[in-house]
């Protein structure tokens, strides 16, 4: 078993050997941020990339190509074309407001961004109300979003806006359900003592029936919080031009974008955190050579695997659905996601309480 | 009431039917693509023989295009795109003055293609070829000469 | 073809007899006319819609400065939209017409442009580079005894200052071109909407006065590329029914092949251009991958893949090619197998039925008096099929069934696109062995010129009918052509369906009516 | 002189570059030094391999346009395919279809609407001159009337192939621009091509190449 703690306190042992506490803290702590940044925008880049090449072979076509070999600096070049991109300021707007709204927005993602435990002890964020602390700290994405709507001074970016904070506010919900299913089964709210529980089971078997209707839920939710299709209805191409974000440009609308890959990102993560086991490998009951075998593969790797395999899985809904009217939305919300998930969440309690679990 | 328009079979309706759906996309994701790689595949490109991209002269085997400056071409042409200048030449021989083709001056930028002068052309001296590789960064550079 | 002119007092009366007494319900076309000294006037054609009998009716008027007629959008509602353009075009009021006001031209344009006696000077209008203020005002004109016009209502606003008001267009993903939509908004419900069309008005029956025909035909393909070849083919047929040129039966045979490949790649565009509107980009990349197949077969016969320039009159530009019949009987195997395809990624899938279902419904009286001919009208139940009413090409001579739905709705009208792709193989296969020998084309005199008189000729374009009027006075070019735009009545029949739906809705309406912008506004 | 470099075409058969090299040697009259030089290259290189373009259509042009996006010709090979709505985030106007007088306004408009840099292709005979409808009343003969135009390509419609060739000749424009120092794009800015078209003098065009062809 890899675990990450060792080096991380070891660093933390070297920095206080060096330094006075303080200071120690205060550069642990622009190291962490470094490393998350860094983090954050390389996964965003991979997942650009990842984006255009699954949905090209979904529609039969090939994708990127002939920027580098196989088309891998493809989104390096829209990164460096973004970043000198003019950013047109708009008359009339409420300037900061319109300014602040692509920050919250990736501030929002960024936060959440830092709970996912990457590998044992690989986790920025820990602590004992986790999950609770990943819900309030997603939600405040779609402020960001109205707040961009709002100040844009476009009809257009003001329907999305509405549009979207209708959406993600109700599907929150939704999303609370889910986690909180989870929670009855393991019984903690702390994320890494939710991973450590699936070492022997990924919950998703442990759970049988209600944690996989909540795996169901949690996905489709999970796709409509970060305005992905067939959701994308605040930003809607073909209705909205492009919704919320019409009137950004530049790195500010880069953020948005970014924001948007790596919100889809972090709900692979969550779900793979909570339902697939995190960082856990497969064990298979009996098989005491396979297991030796899974355990040599890092938890790292386990972990990126399996949030991989879901963004996949999620990409893979985007490309083949049509968009939902904006009725629809809260209806499969309201008649359909919040009941069967209340009733799953019952059903979830019942299973713990009789202990018919595995 | 239909089983499908209960809530329970509403649901299972919904699904299946959007599971026939990732069914169909995931096989387009493993079937091979489509795309044809211009301008990787120049070399092997095949465009069909009578595929319009540009007007020009086809030359005899001395080298001399047929055109008489006969002008029909111009008079069918609906937004004159070609303009036939001529001028006169005396013959060395009968000493007798004639029409000859000065300039052939076709603008490929406003030509639509439409056939009309190739099939007004008494002498075959013009037509179509399918090279399409024509675009420039200045207009003027569309206006061309077609004889020598 | 001779109208039966019709005096200014009596016609109010006698159109309403033709409607109610002779079953005349659907007006196919309406023709504004400049006679010149002989005065400005109007040619109305109407049909029976059961027994598709026509009849021709003629009105006009000597007053060229303030020429003024009684509308008659009360009993065919299309007329509303058809009146307007007279009105744009040669400035002829309409007498208690709700709404007064330039179609396609700026409301700063001076002068009407299809009179002969139109000044079309750069002087006169420029390229205005400021925007055009949106006129909100419509005005309703009524005849004062001496003959004056009188305006009245001129306050009534279409859509009030005080409403969220949005623009969808010209330039918007969803509108298929540069068609505008002003809507008002409540919430996310239209509460009125005005459309104004003229973005990509090209003026093409003004320029083909002064073209020869030949030179016409080459327009033809450009109205609605999408229906390059029914375009052009109305238009030969019309000329060569006026110089009485018969053509050979091969032609005929190419032609009708030709027609339905067409309308097979126009189908598979709606379908494809419908699924990305409504948010599935994969199914319209796959109606796209198979339509390359089309196009390949149009470019290796007549040299283009959109714009093909291939009828003439007289027959065709060129043979076919000695593989076209394999080539199209394997083309039609390949598409056969993916229809289902289409059909299983979109149109089965649960979003797609609850966004079409019920949504955008016209009525059969409605399709009818809005003329909302073509795939639209048959999902209304109305059998509108140029093919069978008037059959021409080789089409009395084939089997195939009208494909008619009920309700009417977004659904329907995808359904229909659907069948008739099925619909139109099935044709192509009849025929496609059986080509007779023969000529391609007919020899014809270099200069054509048509006996003095009026033409019509009509085809089942891709979206609807496409009819073409020729007034020749023998010249080289015609007096006035006219074309029947498939897509006008659609637009106009927007006007009543779009109240009270969503936004969302209109995207789907108007994917589903399958316009094309270009055809509308000529 | 720095020749731009485009993937599985060699420079020599591209056309017209002798506007091209005209314009290097434009750009180049003012020094600059060699890393802002290399700054630059990464700056183009970015652009150039990132074109998004407005999804604007007018006509025809428009349907090859989108048969470009489709599966068999796939401009996202090229890294174009994210068309982007807002004119805010387009980095390309393809001006695909005719432009009436009732348009050309609203064309103006998302043109100033674009932020820079921003670049204009001249789909089709209608955008470059008014094409068939070059004698209609309501028709704007050539956009380059009121914007400036970068790129023109001939055809009626072009097909895709010839669409992206013209995308590519658009990329070593951009490959040889300088954002720091010297001229940039903005530079012709206003400046719109309102002078006739001269047809005397016109290039002579090699038929004895095209005959063989």
């Amino acid at each position: 078993m890899y675990n990450f703690e060792i080096i991380t306190s070891a660093i933390d042992h070297f920095l206080h050997s060096v330094m006075p506490a303080q200071l120690a803290v205060i550069t642990e702590c622009v190291l962490i941020a470094v490393c998350t940044l860094v983090a954050y925008v390389a996964f965003a880049i991979v997942m650009i990339f990842m984006e255009r090449k699954v949905c090209a072979a979904f529609q039969c076509r090939l994708g990127p190509t002939r920027v580098g070999f196989w088309g891998l600096l493809q989104v390096f070049a829209d990164v460096f074309k973004m970043l000198i991109k003019e950013i047109i300021s708009i008359n009339n707007s409420d300037s900061l407001l319109y300014r602040l709204a692509p920050y919250l927005v990736v501030l929002s993602s960024i936060l959440t961004f830092s709970c996912l435990p990457f590998d044992k002890g690989l986790q920025v964020l820990d602590f004992n109300v986790g999950v609770f602390f990943l819900m309030a700290a997603s939600s405040f994405g779609v402020l960001g979003i109205l707040l961009a709507g709002w100040s844009s001074n476009n009809k257009f970016s003001m329907i999305g806006a509405m549009r979207s904070g209708a959406q993600m506010i109700s599907y929150e919900l939704s999303i609370g359900l889910c986690m909180l299913t989870m929670v009855v089964l393991s019984g903690t709210m702390q994320i890494s003592e939710i991973v450590e529980q699936q070492v022997d089971g990924w919950f998703i078997f442990k759970g049988h029936l209600p944690a996989v209707v909540a795996f169901i839920i949690y996905l489709i939710a999970g796709n409509a919080e970060t305005n992905r299709a067939p959701f994308d209805l605040p930003e809607a191409e073909s209705e909205l031009t492009a919704g919320y974000h019409t009137e950004y440009s530049g790195m500010h609308f880069g953020f948005f974008y970014v924001a948007e890959f790596m919100n889809l990102f972090i709900v692979a993560g969550i779900a793979s955190t909570l339902f697939l086991g995190g960082w856990t490998p497969l064990y298979i009951k009996g098989f005491d050579s396979f297991n030796a075998i899974m355990d040599y593969i890092p938890g790292i790797v386990w972990f990126l695997g399996k949030t991989f395999f879901l963004i996949w899985v999620l990409m893979w809904f985007r490309w083949t659905f049509p968009r939902l009217r904006v009725d629809h939305v809260p209806t499969l919300e309201w008649k359909y996601m919040v009941p069967i998930g209340l009733v799953n969440l019952l059903i979830m309690t019942i299973c713990v309480v009789m202990n018919w679990i595995f | 009431m239909k089983f499908s328009e209960t809530y329970i079979g509403g649901i299972l309706f919904a699904s299946a039917s959007l599971l026939t759906g990732l069914r169909t996309t995931l096989k387009e994701f493993f079937t091979p693509k489509v795309t044809e790689q211009y301008p990787e595949n120049r070399a092997t490109l095949k465009i069909s023989e009578r595929h319009r991209a540009m007007l020009y002269m086809p030359l005899d085997e001395n080298g001399n295009n047929k055109c008489i400056a006969c002008g029909l071409c111009q008079s069918a042409c609906p937004n004159s795109t070609i303009i036939v200048k001529t001028k006169n030449i005396v013959d060395e021989e009968s000493g007798k003055s004639k029409k000859v083709l000065d300039e052939y001056i076709y603008d490929l930028g406003s030509c639509m293609f439409c056939q009309l002068c190739v099939n007004a052309c008494p002498k075959d001296a013009i037509a179509f070829n399918n090279q399409f590789e024509n675009a420039v960064f200045d207009r003027k550079k569309l206006v061309i000469r077609l004889n020598k | 073809m001779n109208p039966i002119f019709i005096d200014i007092k009596e016609f109010p009366q006698r159109m309403q007899e033709y409607k109610d007494l002779k079953g005349m319900d659907f007006l196919r076309e309406l023709i504004g006319m400049d006679w010149g000294e002989e005065g400005l006037g109007v040619i109305y054609i109407l049909e029976n819609s059961d027994t598709h009998e026509n009849l021709e009716i003629a009105i006009k008027t000597t007053d060229r400065e303030h020429p003024t007629l009684p509308t008659v959008c009360h009993l065919w509602s299309v007329a509303e939209l058809y009146e307007r353009e007279v009105y744009d075009f040669f400035g002829i009021h309409f007498t208690d017409h709700p709404d007064m006001r330039r179609l396609f031209l700026r409301n700063d344009w001076v002068g009407y442009p299809l009179r002969k006696d139109y000044d079309e000077s750069e002087a006169i209008n420029p390229v205005r580079m400021e925007s055009e203020i949106t006129e909100d005002v419509q005005r309703e004109y009524e005849i004062k005894e001496e003959a004056e016009l009188k305006k009245i209502n001129a306050q009534t606003n279409r859509i009030s200052g005080d409403q969220y008001v949005i623009n969808i267009g010209p330039q918007h993903p969803a509108t298929h071109g540069v068609l505008r939509f002003r809507l008002a908004l409540e919430g996310e419900e239209i509460r009125k909407i005005d459309i104004h069309c003229g973005y990509i008005h090209r003026g093409i029956e003004k320029m083909s006065e002064k073209l020869t025909y030949p030179q016409i035909l080459g327009l033809t393909d450009r109205l609605d590329y999408l229906s390059a070849h029914q375009n052009r083919h109305a238009l030969c047929m019309c000329i060569e029914k006026a110089m009485g040129i018969e053509v050979t039966d091969r032609t005929q045979y190419i032609r009708t092949i030709m027609d339905e490949l067409q309308r097979i790649d126009s189908h598979l565009l709606f379908l494809s251009c419908a699924a990305m509107d409504l948010g599935a980009i994969t199914a319209f990349i796959y109606g796209f991958r198979d339509r390359e197949k089309i196009l390949d077969i149009f470019e290796e016969v007549t040299g283009g893949r959109l714009i093909q320039n291939y009828n003439t009159i007289g027959g065709v530009q060129a043979d076919i090619t000695p593989g076209f019949a394999k080539k199209v009987k394997e083309y039609c195997e390949y598409q056969k197998s993916k229809i289902k395809e289409y059909n299983d990624v979109f149109t089965n899938n649960i979003i797609t039925q609850l966004r079409m279902k019920g949504v955008g419904r016209i009525t059969l009286d409605d399709a009818i008096s809005y003329g909302c001919t073509g795939g639209t009208g048959r999902a209304s139940g109305w059998a509108c099929d140029v093919r069978k009413r008037h059959p021409y090409a080789i089409y009395d001579k084939v089997e195939f069934k009208e494909i008619i739905y009920k309700r009417g709705d977004c659904y329907d009208r995808f359904k229909v696109r659907i069948d008739e792709i099925k619909e139109s193989i099935h044709i192509i296969e009849q025929i496609i062995d059986n080509i007779p020998e023969g000529d391609y084309k007919v020899k014809t005199k270099p200069i054509i010129r048509i006996p003095e008189g009026q033409y019509t000729a009509a085809v089942e374009g891709s979206r609807g009918e496409f009819g073409v009027f020729i007034e020749s006075h023998g010249e080289k070019s015609p007096y006035r052509i006219k074309f029947r735009p498939m897509g006008l009545p659609l637009i106009a029949a927007m006007h009543k369906i779009l109240k009270g739906t969503k936004i969302a809705d209109l995207i789907a309406i108007g994917a589903t009516l399958d316009y094309v912008i270009p055809d509308i506004d000529r | 002189m720095k020749k731009p470099n485009i993937k599985s075409i060699p420079y020599e058969e591209f056309k017209d570059n002798e506007t091209l090299e005209a314009l290097i040697k434009e750009i180049n009259s003012e020094r600059t030094n060699v890393v802002v030089g290399a700054l630059d290259d990464l700056i183009n290189w970015g652009r150039s391999n990132s074109m998004w373009s407005l999804t604007f259509a007018t006509s025809c042009c428009g349907i090859e346009f989108m048969s470009l996006g489709a599966a068999r010709y796939d401009f996202a090979r090229f890294g174009f395919e994210v068309t982007r709505n807002s004119p805010r985030q387009a980095d390309l106007i393809m001006v695909a279809g005719t432009i009436t007088h009732k348009m050309a306004p609203v064309l103006k408009r998302l043109y100033d609407q674009m932020a820079d840099p921003k670049y204009v292709v001249a789909v089709g005979g209608c955008a470059i001159s008014g094409g068939p409808f070059k004698s209609s009343y309501h028709v704007l003969n050539g956009v380059d009337k009121i914007i400036p135009v970068d790129v023109y390509i001939p055809g009626c419609p072009p097909r895709p192939e010839a669409i992206l060739y013209g995308m590519m000749q658009l990329q070593r424009k951009v490959k040889i621009e300088k954002f720091f120092g010297g001229k940039n794009h903005r530079a012709k800015k206003g400046e719109m091509n309102n002078d006739p078209i001269i047809v005397t003098n016109a290039p002579i065009i090699d038929n004895e190449k095209l005959s063989k062809e």
